[in-house]
């Protein structure tokens, strides 16, 4: 949630924004708050601390996945992959467990690598456009995965640490600490952006926001049960890709590569190898989602992941990621996650009859998107 | 550079040259569009690898073979290329140093902001540009994002540095800090190579020139010893002995007339154009003046109804009142525009000339169900390759593979097939080396014998000067003033497009 | 506070506190509603639900195993008194029970049992039955001898993989059957089992009998096998006794159907799911709609099933169908 | 199978060709001809007039799409709705048709516009990306499908029309007929161009091909039981479009605002207008698509279509359109959907192990457009 944090970080500060501008820059996270506010009329269960735990708890893996086609739309690519490798790296990971829970979990990174390297050298050697090698990837990775477990659920056995991470939570007071830490951690870079830049409305806005939530999410958490630890993972993943995004070389590369791959390309940017790390950590990110699916429902799933590419691209688009490559951030893929989460939440919470459930969410999505494009208009 | 051979299917573009620049010297390298100029400093900047190409590269008499444009940078080559080499959604400090960040921890690759945005802060007031490092390269515009694509050169401290057509986008008072800089350079001991198709700048800035025909050289010479028409002559192999070709018609009847015409600015902040009144007869040539930026080309897209923001005010078309809200309504009132821009909004590239030609006439062409009549539509092509003689391998050929001026030549036969009555012409030149310039006065004036109404935008005086019979001179939005062609000079100009009267 | 306070738990006030003034509610987590057979299962307990005072919350998990954690974890946060679950994957539900029974919530399985989990107790109507059942009858139409043809369900799913088993165990028990294919179809398409019916005709293969895991699937098969006017030399069989597949057994295409009784099978969880919440004995509200056993369920041991019959179609009774699908022709 | 014609028409053929650009022109025919020549190793079968029959009434409905999907994706669209708007207007078909024949039928092709019509007012006058829009209609439409069936399968009466269309075949005494003036009409055309542009070897090659090609159906239908009805239909959607990409406005316009939407705009083009037409084409032939597959499968099932609308943009871009827009034929789409049918049809005549299936699938999706771009770098 503290993305705003990042993109004043790095559009600087210190010129007059109007109020339009400011509508823009936040459309998307106005429009998850409209969706909070009904979700709110719609049932009184759902502002409750268990329903939005268990909110953040299900979007965890669509959420990592969209972190990850962020990324690779950003260059102007697509991973229509990443859905099918969920489903053969948890098969990976159940087939592994008896080698030990490290062997088990190296394994399945790797798969997710190897997966990622195929992907990305088609992409890069041969100029296939990525849509085809990635949907190829879809079929071929859905192939292996009902082939190895010969179409069957792979029981994982108990264990500590899956049991933990699928459905365990971090301690009342370790949540604690951490939300102390967190709010630490943006308090020092807030005040740091707000002395180097000036104290600006949107500076101070972001602040605001970003702690806001951090207080939302604290307050959620802290009278439930705690932090999840697969929700851990999922933020700890979250603020890495914000990170790299704004941060690293490797993350302005892809902006560059998405904003003109020729221009990054004569300006000495090695477009190939950061097509391949992009797509290498699409299907990384795929498998630790895929890990992640695996010990929340106990077994692994041939059959697991089918579609969650869509929603990723979508929760990546509703944040304001452009399908032509260049624009977009990871906290709007975040928003984007939430959006679909509780829309999926409240469909549910308000009993929604499931055919119409079908015709509401791509409703939703539609006017997520539209609510953002008009916002965007205006400017 | 020594023997270079580079061949594209279909084209050998270099053939065996061989080229030379001093050190510190302003070496200018001229030549027809297409002649290779730009694709030998590609090559002198690793664009195209070492093995795409015949011939070798001595730098400081050490030969090198450049695998990329980063090697070529590590032997001290920095390019500007022709075309603006910059990412919109990035900063300004991101663009400049992009592929080249200062780093923290380098084999993370955490990029040390701090010291991107100081680097970059001192190179913009070295160029005197009131931008912050954080500023988007979007917000900016064509000309202003020139300037940073010379930050981002500078910042190479290069020995050697190619400038291919800088100045194509900059205004004047950027022209003079482009030279600054320059002069600069060259007192520090840096070589450079300068391309360009404007004759001024050549005179002003160069100590030696080379000349490039067909993919050879053909010649080189110390600015001193060269006369303007020399120069032409060893360009375009022929003798061009007149510059601006004009042929005053006698204006009949007033086909475009604008009264009151304003339009606000959509972000809000005031007019981008204020109460223009002007009106344009058959025949007559209307020259647009003024600095960049100063409003014209939102004037002829807002006339032409391709312009986003709303206007108010009278336009008529021969005595009709006309309502123009989008270029088909523009078209169909016989007005025809070519932008100032050919591959962004003039051609579609990937199109053949003949496509291209009909997009404007298509209607035209087909009959009613919209069944195109293929025949018509060939010799409509041919037809205006002919008359404009554009230089293609045929009407099928693909737009992109032409060179600029042939590309401009397409545009062109795109309006004039249309048959309008009122042509606007927006930067016809730019781009566009001396022989086809010529060829597109020649047909400025063919067009006015035949009743055409011109309005000519253009920020070379010489060329607004040298083809139009009145000179309109814009200022912020507002027509500051209009010029006879007898009364006209480039002071005169100069006085009312910066408000000095 | 109007209710009447039979089970006053002791605080006298008049908060409704007690359970039994609190309306029971059942939460229904179901694979999919994609499929007419789920219609009939909630109308079930639709039919029920006003007479006996309960509130239905029904899901549904459009075949995406982890949308069904989070349907059952939406569920559960909303404080249901029981769940009837119809697993997505029977191999990857066993998590989804525990979840429930952390929160004390019973579950009850509804037509696939959750493996290794202890579920209160289970409502079938066996698909590895429906498998066998569907073979017998076809062994009875060729004489035990000849080609089969298996058109599977989508690959790796669950009820496709257990009637596909029954198929192949009663097949297995007869020597001179050859299964000339068995072929998954995604998103059981009627369109692809209708490919795959015409690719093995070109291909030469004498088939004698279809057997389909589904009627969409079986119906494709009866359509390729009238265009190439072989219908009447080859028995088809479905599972589920759609409405169009009714129909055609009476125009003797289709030879046969299996209904599994949805609609029992829905009334027979709910039912349960009722007394189990009233924490009432379940044996006694499911007499007359199955029969009571049990059934080994691996590391939970055995649990209790509710085993609801299956009935073979065919010609003779598809008239019984028009009870659900209205007046066939 | 006369594309070559067409894009000789449209290319003009007096400048000289050289071997290396005629590879180019046929890489996707040159790809489809290697798979056929493995398929006929691969099974004696393959090459049978009856399960060449079989194949193209099998591939009709996902090239219909593919149709409409080339002309969406030159356009720089993709319209992933199709596939569930098979499935929706299959629905209506099965729900109108006891208003008789051609009240049903309209009813089905009014559905499909309205869809068309939905999906272009988003895209059109909000600019919402059409992979968002056209997402959004995936779930709409099969919410609706769902919902009007109430999730059964709705059976199609018996209707001599019906059962034509979906498994009749025109006798062999007319199609015979109908094989003459095809043929008559490509010589004509070819003649045409031969007269006009100089017997150039392009020219004469594609004449040659196209002959050849109609040669090879002709062998397999009239060797069979003569055309199904339903590739005449598809066949008559496959001429049409090509027409329309080659010889109108309206195919013209889609080549220019895909390869330059402000170029178009600027040159009078009615961006808008066309972008309506082209979103409705595709969405009234995913609903001819829907009442062929109807007809053919004898009932209309609400889950029919399903992932049908990756088929398509597969078989364009097999077919060497760019997802960029601007580049791509109705030809190409077409060997296209081919390569993919051929695919499917092997892999069952081979009795390969079914999830195999799915890994060869995706690797021969990603080997033919390889094939393709190999021989496009070689330009
Ligand atoms: N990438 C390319 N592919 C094919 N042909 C090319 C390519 N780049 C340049 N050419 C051709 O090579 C020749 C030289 O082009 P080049 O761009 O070097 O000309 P130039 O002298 O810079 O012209 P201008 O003054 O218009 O910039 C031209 O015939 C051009 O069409
Ligand atoms: N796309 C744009 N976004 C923001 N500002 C713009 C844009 N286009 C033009 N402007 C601004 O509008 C004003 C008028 O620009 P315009 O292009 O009409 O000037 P001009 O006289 O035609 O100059 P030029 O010679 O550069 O074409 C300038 O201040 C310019 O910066
Ligand atoms: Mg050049
Ligand atoms: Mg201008």
């Amino acid at each position: 949630m503290n993305t705003g944090m990042n993109s004043v970080a790095l559009n600087g500060a210190n010129r007059k924004i109007s109020s339009g501008e400011l509508l823009n820059k936040y459309s998307t996270l106005i429009a998850l708050g409209i969706l909070f506010i009904i979700a709110n009329f719609v049932s009184s269960h759902f502002a409750q601390p268990q329903n939005l735990t268990n909110i953040t708890m299900q979007i965890a893996v669509n959420g990592i996945l969209a972190v990850g086609m962020t990324m690779v739309i950003l260059t102007g690519g697509i991973d229509l992959g990443v859905g099918s490798v969920v489903g053969l790296t948890g098969i990976v990971l159940a087939m592994t467990q008896g080698y030990g829970l490290v062997p088990a979990i190296l394994a399945t990174l790797i798969a997710g690598m190897i997966i990622g390297l195929w992907n990305a050298f088609f992409i890069t050697k041969f100029n296939i456009p990525p849509f085809i090698v990635t949907l190829g990837m879809m079929t071929i990775a859905r192939g292996f995965a009902l082939y190895l477990s010969e179409g069957s659920a792979m029981p994982l056995e108990t264990n500590r640490f899956f049991e933990a991470l699928g459905s365990g939570y971090v301690s009342i007071g370790g949540s604690s600490i951490v939300f102390l830490l967190l709010a630490g951690a943006l308090i020092w870079i807030g005040f740091r952006n707000l002395k180097r830049e000036g104290a600006s409305l949107p500076a101070i806005l972001s602040l605001v926001l970003s702690l806001g939530g951090l207080g939302l999410f604290a307050w959620v958490y802290l009278s439930y049960q705690g932090i999840p630890y697969l929700v851990l993972v999922f933020g700890g993943i979250v603020l890495w890709g914000i990170w790299i995004l704004n941060k690293t070389t490797f993350g302005r590369y892809l902006y560059a590569i998405g904003g003109n791959a020729k221009a990054a390309y004569l300006s000495g940017v090695n477009v190939k190898a950061n097509l391949v790390k992009v797509y290498v950590t699409s299907s990384v990110l795929a498998a630790i989602a895929g890990i992640i699916m695996t010990t929340r429902v106990g077994s692994a799933d041939p059959n697991g992941g089918n579609m969650f590419e869509l929603d990723a691209v979508a929760a990546a688009v509703i944040g304001g990621t452009s399908l032509a490559g260049g624009y977009g951030t990871i906290g709007g893929a975040l928003i984007g996650a939430f959006i679909i989460g509780i829309l999926n939440n409240i469909l549910i919470l308000a009993n929604v009859n499931p055919y119409f459930q079908f015709i509401f969410k791509g409703l939703i999505i539609t006017a997520a998107v539209l609510l953002d494009m008009k916002n965007k208009k205006k400017q | 550079m020594r023997g270079i051979i580079k061949d594209f299917p279909g084209v050998r573009a270099l053939n065996n040259v061989t080229f030379t620049a001093n050190k510190g010297e302003v070496l200018a390298l001229l030549g027809e569009n297409g002649a290779g100029k730009s694709t030998l400093m590609k090559i002198l900047s690793g664009v195209y690898p070492h093995g795409t190409y015949e011939g070798d590269i001595l730098v400081d008499g050490k030969t090198c073979r450049f695998a990329n444009t980063r090697d070529a940078e590590a032997a001290g080559i920095a390019i500007i290329h022709q075309e603006l080499n910059l990412i919109p959604g990035l900063s300004i400090a991101e663009n400049i140093f992009l592929g080249r960040e200062p780093k923290k921890v380098s084999p993370l690759g955490i990029i040390d902001w701090n010291q991107m945005h100081k680097d970059t802060q001192r190179l913009l007031e070295r160029l005197r540009l009131p931008f912050r490092p954080t500023d988007l390269v979007s917000t900016l515009s064509v000309g202003q994002q020139q300037m940073i694509e010379i930050a981002k050169a500078l910042s190479i401290n290069a020995d050697i540095l190619v400038l291919d057509e800088p100045t194509s986008a900059l205004t004047e008072s950027e022209v003079e800090k482009l030279f600054e800089i320059i002069n600069e350079l060259r007192t520090s001991g840096v070589t450079m190579i300068y391309i360009s198709h404007k004759m001024d700048e050549i005179f002003t800035i160069s100590d030696r020139i080379t000349v490039l025909r067909d993919g050879s050289s053909v010649g080189s010479a110390m600015i001193e010893d060269v006369t303007r028409d020399q120069l032409v002559t060893l360009m375009v192999g022929r003798d061009i002995s007149q510059l601006f070709p004009k042929v005053e018609q006698t204006p009949g009847d007033v086909v475009l007339k604008v009264e009151g015409y304003s339009a606000k600015s959509p972000k809000g902040d005031g007019y981008l154009l204020n109460d223009i009144e002007f009106q344009v007869r058959a025949g007559e040539v209307v020259g647009f003046a003024g600095l960049m930026g100063s409003g014209r080309t939102e004037l002829v897209n807002s006339l032409f109804g391709a312009l986003e923001a709303k206007a108010d005010g009278k336009v008529e078309i021969e005595g009709q009142p006309v309502s123009i809200r989008t270029p088909q309504d523009a078209i169909r009132h016989g007005i025809a525009m070519v932008t100032e821009d050919r591959k962004e909004s003039g051609l579609v590239l990937n199109m053949t000339v003949k496509e291209n030609t009909s997009l404007a006439s298509l209607k035209r062409l087909s009959s009613r169900l919209g069944v195109i009549n293929e025949q018509a539509e060939e010799g409509l092509a041919r037809q205006y390759m002919k008359e404009l003689r554009t230089k293609t391998p045929g009407s099928s050929a693909v737009v992109n593979n032409l060179s600029g001026g042939n590309q401009q030549k397409v545009v062109i036969s795109k309006w004039l097939a249309t048959k309008p009555k009122v042509l606007i012409l927006d930067e016809p030149t730019r781009g566009i080396d001396v022989g086809a310039k010529v060829e597109i006065y020649q047909l400025i004036n063919k067009l006015t014998a035949e009743g055409v109404a011109v309005i000519m935008i253009s920020s070379e005086l010489p060329e607004v000067l040298g083809m139009s019979d009145r000179i309109l001179v814009m200022r912020e939005g507002t027509i500051a003033g209009e010029l006879s062609r007898s009364e006209a000079t480039q002071e005169s100009i100069m006085q009312y497009a910066t408000g000095g009267v | 506070g109007c209710g009447a306070n039979q089970t006053s738990s002791g605080n006298g006030t008049d908060k409704p506190a007690s359970s039994e003034s609190k309306k029971i509610v059942i939460g229904v987590s179901v694979a999919t509603s994609q499929e007419a057979v789920y219609k009939f299962m909630e109308k079930a307990m639709r039919d029920n639900e006003k007479k006996d005072g309960v509130e239905i919350k029904w899901v549904s998990a459009n075949n995406d195993a982890n949308k069904q954690v989070a349907d059952v974890e939406n569920l559960i946060a909303q404080k249901v008194d029981a769940i009837i679950l119809h697993a997505v994957n029977t191999g990857t539900a066993k998590n989804i029970v525990k979840k429930a029974e952390d929160a004390k919530i019973p579950v009850i399985a509804m037509d696939r049992l959750p493996e290794d989990a202890k579920v209160v107790a289970y409502v079938t109507a066996d698909s590895f039955k429906v498998g066998q059942t569907q073979a017998e009858f076809i062994l009875k139409q060729i004489n035990n001898k000849g080609n089969v043809v298996i058109l599977e369900g989508e690959a790796g799913n669950s009820v496709a993989k257990a009637i596909t088993a029954g198929n192949k165990d009663a097949l297995s028990k007869v020597s001179d059957v050859k299964i000339v294919a068995s072929q998954p179809h995604q998103a059981w398409a009627r369109d692809k089992a209708l490919a795959t019916i015409e690719n093995l005709i070109a291909k030469g293969e004498k088939i004698d009998a279809v057997l389909a895991n589904n009627s969409g699937m079986a119906m494709g098969a009866v359509q390729a096998l009238k265009a190439k006017g072989l219908i009447g030399n080859v028995a088809v069989i479905g599972s589920d006794a759609d409405k169009d597949a009714s129909q055609s057994i009476l125009k003797g295409e289709l030879r046969a159907d299996i209904d599994k009784k949805p609609y029992d099978l829905g009334l027979g969880a709910y039912k349960i799911a009722l007394a189990v919440a009233k924490k009432q004995d379940w044996k006694a509200a499911v007499s007359g709609l199955g029969t009571v056993s049990t059934q080994d369920n691996g590391t939970a041991g055995k649990v209790d099933a509710l085993l609801t019959p299956i009935k073979l179609i065919t010609k003779d009774n598809v008239k019984d169908m028009e009870e659900r699908w209205g007046k066939l022709d």
